[in-house]
């Protein structure tokens, strides 16, 4: 049987698929019942793991810590308890110091019934990505699920220090319906689905060095990508932020002035920008890497 | 002296009030609804083009801007109360009385129209008894149709989504009507000729296309596990056994899940070839992984489907298409293919009564039936036999000597117990009959009654009501399937176990169907994107169904 | 939110050795099932929690044929429901038991 | 307060701090002679790709100054600007960079020091207020994740019910009283006194170099605003550990 798409399969699957046969263990399981201290003042239904998944496993023999986040429950979203499980994960793979941490985004963004604490979870969260990877932990992110990967998760994707992203895979801090409501339909049309994709989606951001690596929509494209973004992590010191600063600098003077993301790679050369969104995983791979032109990734 | 061209003569001063606007037949968009003023009169019959998919939007939006001055107490005749303008006309008062057959996102408004009295209801039609009444006593004085293109001329291309276009340019073309026509664009040469301009009055060039619905689109990422289990209980059940090689499909998530059930579940039964060779369908973009995997003959369509062009013109061998390449649809063709020449019909509905009535209409959405009632009914003026028609006729009356036997056409009700929102598919009575009630109808608005019902197929199981013989019988085989509805939960079950060991309610693990094998793994595509990958590109999904 | 408990005799103990498993997610329509052993080999209890409030006959007709038709003997099954249609809760209740007796998937 | 007021309190001496297009750069001398660098969003701009560029170019100009002052935030600030041109161009990276030059500085001897004075919101305090090591507030300082009328229609709830909740729980509503209640506002400091004098006392407990732990959860867990942040980020650390 062919691997499982990513965007079907549920955290649960995609850990337990992505990962060496039976080699998962999980912290704070399900039968812990750690749900959300908060869900019950809305009225609304808990999940016994909140909706995150965090513990570690083998991949290609060699240990990582895994986090997942389900990204059909409460929309993915970071709450309290969803939030401290990888923030503790974090901390415990900074004080290791040798075992990456490999982070499956599915994520609307901060839960709002719980939005002070979604909130500071973020911000926990991403000083403990930058203090693992100060401490030399690879820090990899995949995105490629139903809930994308928006708002705080968006900036933790960020933080990482490599990313890989499928084409169905979403990227951004403000989610479409919260431009247009905000700014109105002209601004952006949350409906029109082919604009929400070329404007975050994941061709988008692997053609604008958003991600690192593309993987093709199956389990088994993004345990590939794993183990390669694994290796290929950058440090994060001086040097690396300074680069990102020139790569994001030079992003804006080169791309600043387009209106579409059709703008941004025919600049970039593509003949037939028209014809990306709809080209076929292998065939877009080859032109977006004849096209990309920052090689190394600095983030 | 009697005269016997009134009608011919009243059409000339009709073209002659319009002349003013047109040069030639070309009459610019700004002075469209001057034109309608013109060449209508109070108290006319006007059709407005437009069924469940194709609009003829401008037009529409033309007539709810006329002075109601001018206008008033249109009689409308037409296939669809879809548009937001389709109401206005009544609110306005520029029509009064209308016929028709559907409505789908109109069918609150339309129920407070009737309430309000702001609408004289004649009838809820099916699509082809309203084109039928086109030719006997509803016939148009003016019919406002949409087309893709016209020559100068004023030939006509109606393209794809030709639908009901012709039907309805018959009946008011050759009975002293006019016709307009609102068209995408003008242009020198037509890809073909759909429509002949000596039956085509004005022709007025839109500033947009007319609107289509993608309403036969449906995203196989929605389709849930217990959709899957029923798709597999009709495949085995149904189509297995009786051999169905003619069909026609709803447009619900349980068929959208048998078209995808086909190159994976229906080949491992060994059934390609088998059944459903032959369709009266539009082009469902779900059926595309079973054509691309050989099991489709012949499609005939009463549309077409956005986003399906390409697919279609590459893949004549299956569809209809002219010289051009492009699809010939045709409803009300289509329609009779459905009702005679087709051995099954299967679609969901939202309640069914203990009969086996079954109705979409609820008691404040006056939703019209389109065309499933025809297909959704045994034809009693069919006299070609098939397998599975005799076969059925033999099932609901095994006595009657055999060549004396009418056959039966499957009429299958297919989905969950429970919809949306929980609400249960099973009833006491139909939500219609309190409808009618409150709209003092003379009939309930039924969309397949019990009698022509012969199966119903929920995640509980099948229920053969051919082998049902009598009325207790009948209603405890439905409520035998009928779940932990309120229905179900009342059956007598030393009943529905015998009637289970009979055969006429079968469960899935009577046909050796395990529920925990229905995955969503085994659908031929799970998503929107596969099925672009099953076409080679060719199928161009409406943005709105994109995740790319 | 409504908290339903369902005690059963069960005929046969459930399959397999694994200690606990789950199944399904809490979202609109679906819900999720952790089952765990420890209960005495012919008992089954059924926890649910639910924000449809009001179907307890239902529940409680759904949980009485998931007792009849599979062995869940032993087994407590916890419920977070998201306003599952009953033929997803027994979908999910079946599947919840296949998991734990060790099936793969 | 105003920004002018704000840094005139701090730096009764003077400073080289300028504001330029909503966004504040430069540095100050508090009264005990040590050096200050300063950046900022003032005037509740909303913070997009260009913005962030800029504060983080700030950054490590600071970082590769040679210096060991510390870098205090002022953040009177918009949410995230809401456009399709920042989310194209990758908005999230943008600011996730800024957090992460702010942390990295922290690290490397800069300690940050956080003092909003405004209203800030989103992805905006994520990325400016909430990843400095010590964030500090200014009585009528209005932080918020969302806001309750958006709030209202995401959940569906109307906005009284809401406002209603909020009195049984700081974890959702916007404000200073619920932040600090969750440990994200370390303390809120005293306008009537001297800005100066409050900031140093803070960095004297902030002195020495390296990071140290982000208490923000045990705050939050104290003051009773966050009940299981902090333990269950402990219990998943250990567990981790011990699995080692």
């Amino acid at each position: 049987m062919s691997s499982p798409s990513w965007f079907e399969a549920s955290a649960r699957q995609r850990v337990k698929e992505m990962l060496d046969q039976d080699s998962f263990v999980e912290f704070i399981g399900p039968e812990q019942r750690e749900t959300s201290p908060h869900l019950s003042l809305f009225d609304l239904p808990e999940q016994f793991d909140d909706g995150m998944i965090v513990g570690r496993g083998l991949l290609d023999g060699k240990p990582v810590f895994i986090a997942a986040q389900e990204g059909r429950f409460m929309g993915g979203a970071f709450g309290e308890v969803h939030g401290a499980k990888l923030t503790g994960l974090l901390r415990a793979a900074r004080d290791v110091g040798s075992i990456p941490v490999v982070i499956l985004f599915d994520t609307g963004g901060v839960r709002l019934q719980e939005a002070n604490a979604g909130e500071l979870a973020i911000a926990e969260i991403m000083r403990a990505v930058v203090e693992a990877r100060l401490a030399g932990v690879p820090v990899v992110g995949l995105v490629g699920g139903r809930a994308g990967c928006y708002g705080g998760g968006g900036l933790t994707a960020g933080s990482c220090s490599a990313l890989a992203v499928s084409e169905q895979g979403r990227i951004s801090v403000s989610g479409p319906e919260v431009i247009e409501t905000n700014r109105g339909v002209e601004e952006f049309d949350s409906k029109d689905r082919a604009l929400v994709w070329r404007t975050m989606g994941g061709k988008q951001r692997y053609l604008i060095g958003g991600a690192d690596v593309f993987a093709d929509d199956t389990v088994a494209s993004f345990r590939d990508a794993a183990r390669y973004v694994i290796e290929h992590a950058a440090a994060l010191d001086l040097d690396t932020l300074q680069a990102e600063q020139v790569r994001l600098e030079q992003r804006i003077e080169r791309f600043g002035a387009c209106a579409d993301a059709i703008d941004i790679w025919r600049s970039m050369g593509a003949a037939d920008p028209q014809s990306l969104p709809g080209m076929a995983f292998e065939d877009f791979v080859a032109l977006a890497d004849g096209l990309k032109e920052t090689r190394h990734v600095a983030r | 002296m009697t005269v016997w061209d009134s009608g011919r003569i009243a059409r000339a001063s009709r073209l002659q009030a319009g002349a003013r606007y047109a040069k030639g037949k070309h009459v610019a968009r700004k002075d469209a609804t001057a034109l309608l003023e013109a060449v209508i009169q109070p108290g006319d019959r006007v059709c407005i083009e437009g069924d469940n998919q194709k609009q003829a939007d401008m037009l529409a939006a033309a007539l709810a801007a006329a002075d109601s001055g001018k206008l008033h107490d249109l009689h409308m005749v037409q296939s669809g109360v879809v548009l937001p303008e389709h109401l206005d006309i009544f609110e306005r008062g520029i029509a009064r009385r209308l016929d028709y057959a559907f409505s789908g996102p109109q069918s609150q408004r339309i129920a407070r129209l009737l309430f309000g009295g702001k609408i004289e209801l004649g009838a809820v039609h099916t699509y082809l008894e309203l084109f039928a009444r086109y030719f006997i006593d509803l016939t148009p004085q003016v019919a406002l149709i949409a087309a893709v293109s016209a020559d100068r001329e004023g030939n006509l291309y109606t393209g794809p989504n030709t639908e009901d276009t012709p039907a309805i340019v018959e009946a008011t073309a050759f009975k002293d009507g006019i016709v307009i026509a609102q068209v995408n664009e003008v242009v020198d040469k037509l890809p073909r000729i759909d429509i002949p301009s000596d039956w085509v009055n004005y022709v007025i060039e839109s500033d947009k296309p007319f609107y289509v619905e993608p309403l036969f689109t449906r995203d196989p990422a929605a389709i849930t596990e217990t959709q899957i289990l029923t798709a597999m209980l009709a495949i085995k059940g149904i189509y297995a056994p009786y051999g169905v090689q003619r069909l026609n499909h709803g447009i619900g998530f349980n068929t959208a899940a048998i078209e995808l059930l086909l190159p994976t579940y229906g080949e491992r039964l060994g059934l390609k070839g088998k059944v459903a060779s032959y369709w009266a369908l539009n082009p469902h973009p779900t059926l595309i992984p079973a054509i691309e995997s050989g099991w489709v003959k012949q499609i005939h369509s009463f549309g077409s489907e956005v986003g399906m062009d390409d697919y279609i013109r590459a893949r004549s061998d299956v569809y209809f298409t002219g010289p051009d390449g492009s699809l010939r649809s045709n409803r009300a063709f289509s329609q009779v293919a459905g009702l005679y020449a087709c051995d099954m019909f299967i679609g969901s509905t939202l309640q069914i009564d203990l009969q086996g009535n079954s109705s979409t209409v609820t008691t404040d959405r006056v939703a019209g039936f389109g065309g499933a009632p025809n297909m959704g009914s045994d034809a009693r003026g069919r006299r070609h036999p098939s397998e599975p028609w005799l076969r059925a006729g033999k099932e609901a009356d095994p006595d009657s000597p055999a060549l004396m036997r009418r056959g039966r056409k499957l009429v299958v009700q297919i989905g969950e117990t429970f919809g949306d929102k929980n609400v249960p598919l099973f009833v006491e009575h139909l939500d219609a009959i309190e409808l009618a009630r409150k709209l003092d109808l003379d009939l309930a608005p039924v969309m397949v009654y019990g009698d022509d019902v012969t199966h119903i197929v929920t995640e509980e199981g099948i229920a053969n009501l051919l082998l049902c013989r009598d009325n207790d019988e009948r209603e405890q085989a439905i409520r035998g399937v009928a779940g932990y509805t309120a229905i179900g939960r009342a059956r007598d079950a030393k009943m529905v176990q015998r009637l289970r060991e009979r055969g006429v309610i079968r469960r899935p693990e009577d046909l050796g169907i395990d529920p925990l094998d229905a995955d969503r793994r085994m659908l031929a595509a799970s998503s929107i994107k596969d099925l672009v990958r099953w076409s080679g590109g060719l199928y161009a999904p409406p943005s709105r169904f994109r995740n790319w | 939110m409504e908290k339903l408990t369902y005690r059963h005799v069960a005929a046969l103990r459930a399959k397999g050795t694994r200690d606990q498993a789950i199944v399904g997610v809490v979202a609109s329509g679906n819900l999720e099932v952790l089952v765990e052993r420890g209960l005495p080999d012919g008992e089954c209890e059924v926890e649910i929690r639910t924000p449809v409030e009001g179907f307890g006959d239902v529940w409680s007709a759904v949980v009485v044929d998931f007792v009849g038709r599979s062995s869940p003997g032993g087994l407590k099954l916890s419920i977070n429901d998201g306003g599952a249609r009953p033929d997803m809760v027994a979908l999910r209740l079946a599947q919840a038991v296949r998991a734990i007796e060790g099936e793969r998937s | 307060m105003l920004l002018a007021d704000i840094l005139a309190s701090l730096f009764p001496g003077g400073h080289e701090v300028i504001v330029q297009g909503g966004l504040a750069s430069g540095r100050g001398t508090l009264p005990s002679g040590s050096q200050l660098a300063v950046i900022g969003v003032d005037g509740r701009l909303p913070v997009g790709i260009d913005e962030a560029a800029r504060l983080a170019r700030h950054v490590l100009d600071v970082t590769t100054s040679g210096s060991n002052d510390p870098i205090l935030v002022l953040v009177d600030s918009d949410s995230q600007r809401m456009s399709k041109r920042d989310e194209m161009l990758g908005l999230s990276e943008y600011l996730a960079h800024l957090a992460k030059c702010l942390i990295h500085a922290d690290a490397h001897g800069h300690p940050t020091i956080g003092l909003l004075y405004g209203h800030t919101a989103a992805g905006a305090f994520i990325a400016t207020a909430l990843a400095t090591r010590v964030l500090l507030a200014l009585p009528g300082a209005e932080p918020a994740v969302m806001d309750l009328p958006s709030m209202s229609r995401v959940t569906k709830l109307p906005i009284e019910v809401l406002q209603e909740k909020a009195k049984s729980t700081p974890v959702f509503a916007p404000g200073l009283d619920n932040l600090a209640q969750t440990g994200g506002v370390a303390a809120v400091l005293d306008p009537t006194r001297s800005l100066a004098d409050q900031l140093e006392a803070v960095l004297t407990t902030v002195a020495g170099t390296g990071l140290q732990a982000d208490t923000r959860d045990q705050l939050g867990k104290q003051r009773q605003g966050r009940p299981k942040a902090a333990d269950i980020a402990e219990r998943v650390r250990e567990l981790a550990l011990a699995s080692v």
